[in-house]
């Protein structure tokens, strides 16, 4: 209850009682985001990401000789009070707004973003964000149009599947996924034999590994949260389950694999973003991350770190903070380790805010997330 | 002329115990029936049959030669029918004229008009008189929560007339009343039964308040009639007295 | 006292009024939400405050007036007509949730509307091909009358205040009405009330519907202002807080639903203070203020005055009493 | 065959947990009139107990006890006088706001100071899974319904064997007669607190290995407990565990054979049914005190 917590956020500023004290030298970059609710983990994560990012950039004196003032809004996991914050710290001029990560949240807000030209750096994942042709909304991450084709072509070339099970959690990150994969499917025409729908927080599986198993399919697709993906491979393990199980992050995370408790050995599929990628620069900013907030983060902490460096970059490539700027400049710019290694990999952003990486397809050995095969960057479209 | 109230057969057997065993009665116009017996002799019972708050098991009840068996309260109520409570039954919240306002209001006009029309349904002037009547009128405005239980008890009575009723049942109107303000109330009922015509059937413990006020007296035992008739004749009936000593 | 709370309504309206041309778009909208949440707490107020009904269900009727507003205008049927119709079937839905009222009370009441309330979410869930399901509607526009466009936040600000007067208004007259007398006795005494002729069962049934209604007209403005629904904003959470909003205001208090409304969107801002553990704090101010004022705001408002002026409370200002 | 002999196990499993929730709800329900909407939250809570007692270099087994204190301590004691004892007297309502401000306090506050990532948590037995007639059930499984039977034969046999018990049931039923019998109603509405408190803590040890300690566990947990309480019977501990196995076995049942994307539904559904034909729930006395 007490959602309006935030709406009510700053009636006082609305006000007019209290001005935000903008300090002279420093430039405003409200991260809004899922800091309490369901959305809570990726939101968590997504801040712990950018506040060290903030942290070693303030550090060095910021950039461009502004440091970096980031108040954190919450949203309590919903899009009505996400808009909310969003409009809230619109009365502010902003910067670059960051967040939110839920893919609801982003598109009720992102329009007020756009009219009011400021540019937002969103972790939503729908497919939907990059398709309203908005010029100021841009992706820390693969949208669910670019991951789910690297998975389906796996499943249908690495796993020579005929035909998928697929179970996936019942809230917007979950039913994109589904639905985006369902399309990938059909268009490889590869049968759909199951499709089961679990609630977020579910705690017992069986049922819904019972449905699994008696579809007997050649692979099965798992799209949840993390604790369920973990609960998930419990169960599976338990009742028998041994077809290849695919999935994305959120299935070979190394949060899920500690937590399932060797029940994830075998699970293979595509990691967008991982801690465990083969890349040096990524495992020096896991330890890094470890160290200051002292848990393993998961990919939405390497999309909220990479995406501050990314604000860096472009900002540094156009010499001033200029929001509409920003936006021209950011559209088909690739950021490379060479000039900023903090962008950990490089990065292409395209003409609609969609990011183009390298991502890789992870297998999981005994307890540890092992990267197989690093698939390069699609091809510009 | 038909009988006001006319109970014929009436049964009401809660599993094994049968509270009320095939009692039938008559009340005439104008009458006031006084109907007493030891406790548990089935009185409240048979009182909740008539009003419709029971089912009774069998048998009939008639108001004015009209079928009303099983009747809704509410229904009952609209075809002149009222009640008092043993257990006082009045709204605290509410001030006393609110109460009587309230008594009367759905005789006034339709569902409609009681939403579009006066707030106090053009009840204010009638509710007065009750109020002046039953002597509250220093009260009109109190909270009924906050009156003594006697004054409790009169204006119970008065919701019960608010609508003009031309059959009411008072249930103990003298429980738990003290001397002075018993005779109050006795003079009141005796006073509007006479202006009004109303018929009354009164359920009573307190033997002087039932000798003094009704015109006939029925009496109750183990849910059946042992006795009928003039109160001053039941008062020597043999079985009534064995009734009463025997419990 | 009444000449003071006349006093105090004109200020307050006069408030309302000027206040908004004051602030940024984003206290305009915050308002905006306190008229229309405002509206929906009247009308559980209505049938929880005045006729003691318990209802958890609130929240779901502001989604059922919201959805159905949304998809008839985006159907391409006038605002003013998709509003009435959001009323109308809250109305009827309403009337049906009232059945259980007629059996069962109190707590029991208030489960069967909590699950009525998580059932209603489901199907806003699951029923895609109707609500959009998990990803909502979008794109909701403002409604535009004979020229005057809402989509300036100002402008629909004002219309939401309008409404809230208007139909502030009918409450008013329908509570001093003998309905509202009628309503009181359901909850102080049903027994009593039928014995004077009183249909409790068609009164239960209207409180019901017409404090439902109230939720899905709340709806009918909720959709243009946030001009994106999802299910999960019509929860158990936004009942819950409702509920908050009558019981903070003053369950019963014609008024309580104003104030309560203010709080419930204030509060958490006064502990913004405590930065990210401003939910914390929250939650224990509220579990604080609980026994501090029962009977709310409102009631502890009379309280203070009956102390300096003894006057009984009418049935507009008769307050719940569980027994 | 084997499927639904499956399901029904791996429901009973479940159910068992809301079972051991439900009982405690129920309690407080019958002797106080609470209802509590943070009894899931209570649940999420002593799991947390533990892992800092752990973190604090305590063995499995001290952690364990440790919780169960602090949980009688905070989820008893200080619940039952700070909260609920100022309430009570301004009737249901309030208490149930207060409640649920409550729920949302543990919340953030397990979030803001414990972790908001689900933790692993240690598990009183050996992993592994019991073959049952082609059904599959994890030991874990199996401890936590031979837990929830020997819990509530336990209370039942407290309840209606010893004297303390009989006071307890019969200040549950009528206070007021009860007082008049003399028995300390105070005390005996404290003990179903501290009962309540105990329960909660088991049922958290239990099934944390399984549910995995997180902040939000007791949203869902909750509000299944609240069902199951109310459908076996709301004054009664035998309906209150029938009521817990029922919703496990049927959530499951139904998201296998009729709905997944509903299968949140059908306990609702069942509920309501039961409330209005039967509101003493289907295990429940008649003689049901009513607010």
């Amino acid at each position: 209850m007490l959602r309006h917590g935030l709406i009510a956020s700053a009636l006082v500023v609305g006000l007019g009682i209290i001005q935000q004290a903008k300090a002279q030298n420093s430039v405003y970059m409200p991260a809004i985001l899922e800091l309490s609710g369901t959305g809570a983990v990726s939101g968590t994560n997504f801040r712990d990401g950018m506040i060290l990012a903030v942290e070693e950039i303030n550090a060095k004196g910021g950039f461009l000789g502004k440091k970096i003032e980031m108040p954190l809004l919450d949203t309590q996991s919903e899009a009505g009070i996400a808009r909310l914050q969003v409009q809230k710290v619109l009365d502010n001029k902003p910067y670059v707004i960051l967040g939110p990560v839920f893919s609801g949240s982003v598109l009720t807000s992102m329009v007020l973003a756009q009219q009011a030209e400021i540019p937002q750096l969103v972790g939503g994942e729908a497919a939907a964000i990059t398709q309203r042709n908005n010029p100021y909304v841009f992706r820390t991450s693969f949208g669910q149009q670019f991951s789910m084709p690297k998975i389906a072509n796996y499943v249908r070339d690495g796993i020579k599947a005929k035909s998928v099970a697929l179970i996936w959690v019942n809230n917007d990150f979950g039913k994109g996924g589904r639905d985006n994969f369902t399309k990938e499917m059909n268009s490889r025409n590869i049968k759909i034999v199951a499709d089961v729908s679990t609630e977020a927080g579910q705690a017992d599986f069986s049922a819904d590994v019972v449905k699994v198993k008696a579809a007997n399919a050649d692979a099965v697709f798992v799209y949840l949260n993390e604790e369920e993906s973990a609960r998930f491979l419990r169960e599976a393990r338990k009742q028998g389950l041994n077809v290849p199980l695919i999935g994305e992050t959120t299935l070979l995370g190394q949060k899920v694999i500690d937590l399932a408790q060797g029940a994830a050995n075998g699970v293979k599929g595509h990691v967008g973003l991982t801690v465990d990628a083969p890349i040096p620069a990524v495992q020096q900013f896991a330890e890094r991350f470890k160290k200051r907030f002292n848990y393993v983060c998961d990919h939405n902490g390497i999309k909220g770190y990479t995406g501050i460096y990314f604000i860096k970059a472009v900002t540094e490539k156009i010499g001033k903070f200029d929001s509409k700027a920003f936006a021209e400049a950011a559209h088909g710019i690739t950021v490379s380790p060479k000039d900023e290694p903090n962008i950990l990999m490089e990065a292409t952003w395209d003409k609609n805010g969609d990011i183009n990486r390298e991502s890789f397809l992870g297998e999981v050995v005994d307890g540890k997330q092992k990267i197989v095969e690093v698939l390069p960057k699609l091809g510009v479209k | 002329m038909s009988a006001v109230l006319q109970v014929s057969n009436l049964r009401k057997s809660f599993g094994g115990i049968t509270a009320v065993n095939d009692v039938s009665f008559e009340v005439e116009e104008g009458e006031i029936l006084g109907i007493i017996g030891p406790n548990g002799s089935g009185k409240s019972t048979l009182f909740n049959c008539v009003l419709g708050q029971l089912l009774p098991t069998s048998g009939e009840v008639r108001i004015e030669g009209k079928p009303v068996t099983g009747m809704r309260p509410c229904d009952l109520n609209q075809l002149g029918v009222s009640r008092t409570f043993q257990l006082l039954q009045i709204f605290p919240q509410l001030s006393v004229r609110d109460n009587l306002v309230l008594a009367g209001q759905e005789h006034q006009g339709t569902m409609f008009s009681r939403l579009v029309g006066r707030s106090d349904a053009g009840l204010t002037g009638a509710a007065e008189q009750m109020i002046s009547f039953f002597r509250l009128s220093h009260l009109a405005d109190d909270q009924a929560g906050s009156l003594s239980y006697g004054q409790q008890k009169l204006l119970d009575a008065a919701m019960a007339f608010m609508a003009g009723p031309r059959l009411v049942l008072l249930d103990e109107p003298a429980g738990g009343v003290n001397l002075t303000m018993l005779a109050h109330l006795r003079e009141r009922l005796e006073t509007y039964q006479r202006e009004r015509k109303a018929t009354f059937v009164v359920i009573e413990h307190q033997m002087e308040f039932v000798m003094a006020l009704c015109t006939r007296v029925l009496v109750l035992a183990e849910g059946r009639i042992i006795a009928e008739g003039k109160p001053a004749d039941v008062r020597r009936d043999p079985a009534v007295i064995a009734a009463y000593l025997g419990h | 006292m009444n000449r003071l709370a006349a006093a105090a309504i004109v200020v307050a309206t006069a408030f309302a009024i000027v206040v908004p041309f004051f602030l940024k778009p984003f206290g305009i909208y915050l308002l905006s939400l306190w008229a229309v949440l405002t509206i929906a707490a009247i009308g559980l107020n209505l049938t929880l405050g005045y006729a003691g009904q318990v209802s958890l269900a609130q929240g779901a009727f502001i989604g059922i007036g919201a959805y159905t507003t949304a998809l008839l205008t985006q159907a391409g049927v006038p605002y003013a007509l998709a509003f009435v119709a959001a009323g109308a079937l809250s109305f009827a839905i309403g009337w049906l949730l009232g059945y259980p009222a007629l059996r069962v009370q109190h707590h029991y009441l208030a489960f069967v509307t909590l699950a009525f309330t998580t059932l209603v979410f489901l199907v806003l869930r699951n029923e895609e091909w109707l609500t959009g399901g998990i990803y909502g509607i979008s794109g909701i526009m403002r409604p535009v009358f004979f020229g005057w466009s809402t989509a300036k936040p100002l402008d629909f600000y004002f219309l939401c205040l309008g409404v809230l007067i208007a139909l502030s208004l009918a409450t008013w007259w329908m509570v001093r009405s003998p309905w509202g007398r009628a309503f009181v006795a359901l909850r102080e005494n049903p027994v009593r009330a039928l014995s004077l002729g009183l249909d409790t069962r068609r009164y239960t049934l209207m409180v019901f519907a017409i404090g439902s209604s109230l939720g899905g007209l709340s709806g009918a403005l909720f959709a243009p202002l946030v001009q994106f629904l999802e299910p999960a904003s019509f929860g158990l959470n936004r009942s819950f807080d409702l509920l908050l909003m009558v019981i903070v205001g003053g369950s019963g208090y014609f008024f309580g639903p104003f104030v309560g409304a203010l709080v419930s969107v204030l509060l958490p801002e006064w502990t913004r203070i405590a930065e990210g553990y401003y939910l914390l704090v929250y939650a224990a101010l509220v579990m604080v203020l609980m026994p501090l004022c029962p009977a709310g705001v409102i009631g502890l408002l009379e309280r203070v005055l009956k102390a300096l002026n003894r006057r009984p409370g009418t049935a507009a200002s008769a307050r719940v009493v569980e027994q | 065959m084997v499927h639904f002999f499956q399901l029904l196990l791996s429901g009973l499993a479940t159910g068992a947990i809301y079972a051991l929730v439900a009982v405690g709800f129920s309690l407080l329900w019958q002797t106080s009139q609470t209802i509590n909407f943070a009894q899931g939250e209570f649940v999420m809570l002593p799991a947390f107990f533990v892992l800092m007692a752990m973190n604090a270099g305590a063995p499995l087994w001290l952690a364990c006890l440790i919780a169960i204190a602090l949980s009688i301590l905070l989820l008893g004691v200080v619940f039952k006088f700070v909260i609920v004892d100022p309430m009570l007297r301004h009737g249901v309502l309030p208490l149930v706001i207060s409640t649920i401000a409550l729920a949302l306090f543990m919340k953030e506050a397990v979030k803001d100071f414990y972790s908001s990532q689900a933790q692993p948590f240690p598990a009183l037995v050996a992993e592994g899974d019991v073959n049952l007639l082609g059904a599959v059930v994890s030991a874990q499984s199996l401890v936590v319904l031979a837990v929830a039977i020997v819990t509530v034969v336990g209370l039942n046999l407290l309840l209606n064997k010893t004297r303390l018990g009989r006071s307890m049931q019969a200040t549950a039923q009528n206070p007021t007669l009860a007082r008049i019998l003399g028995i300390p109603v105070r005390r005996m509405v404290l003990y179903t607190f501290l009962v309540n408190a105990v329960l909660v803590a088991i049922a958290s040890i239990l099934i944390s290995p399984i549910y995995l300690a997180k902040f939000t566990n007791g949203e869902t947990l909750g509000l299944a407990a609240f069902v199951a309480a109310i459908i076996g019977g709301f004054n009664q501990v035998r309906g209150a565990v029938l009521g817990g196995v029922i919703v496990g076995i049927l959530d499951n049942l139904s998201a296998a054979y009729l709905s997944s994307q509903y299968r949140a539904a059908f306990p609702l559904l069942i509920l309501i049914v039961v409330i209005l034909l039967r509101p003493q729930g289907l295990f429940g006395r008649a003689q049901e005190r009513t607010v």
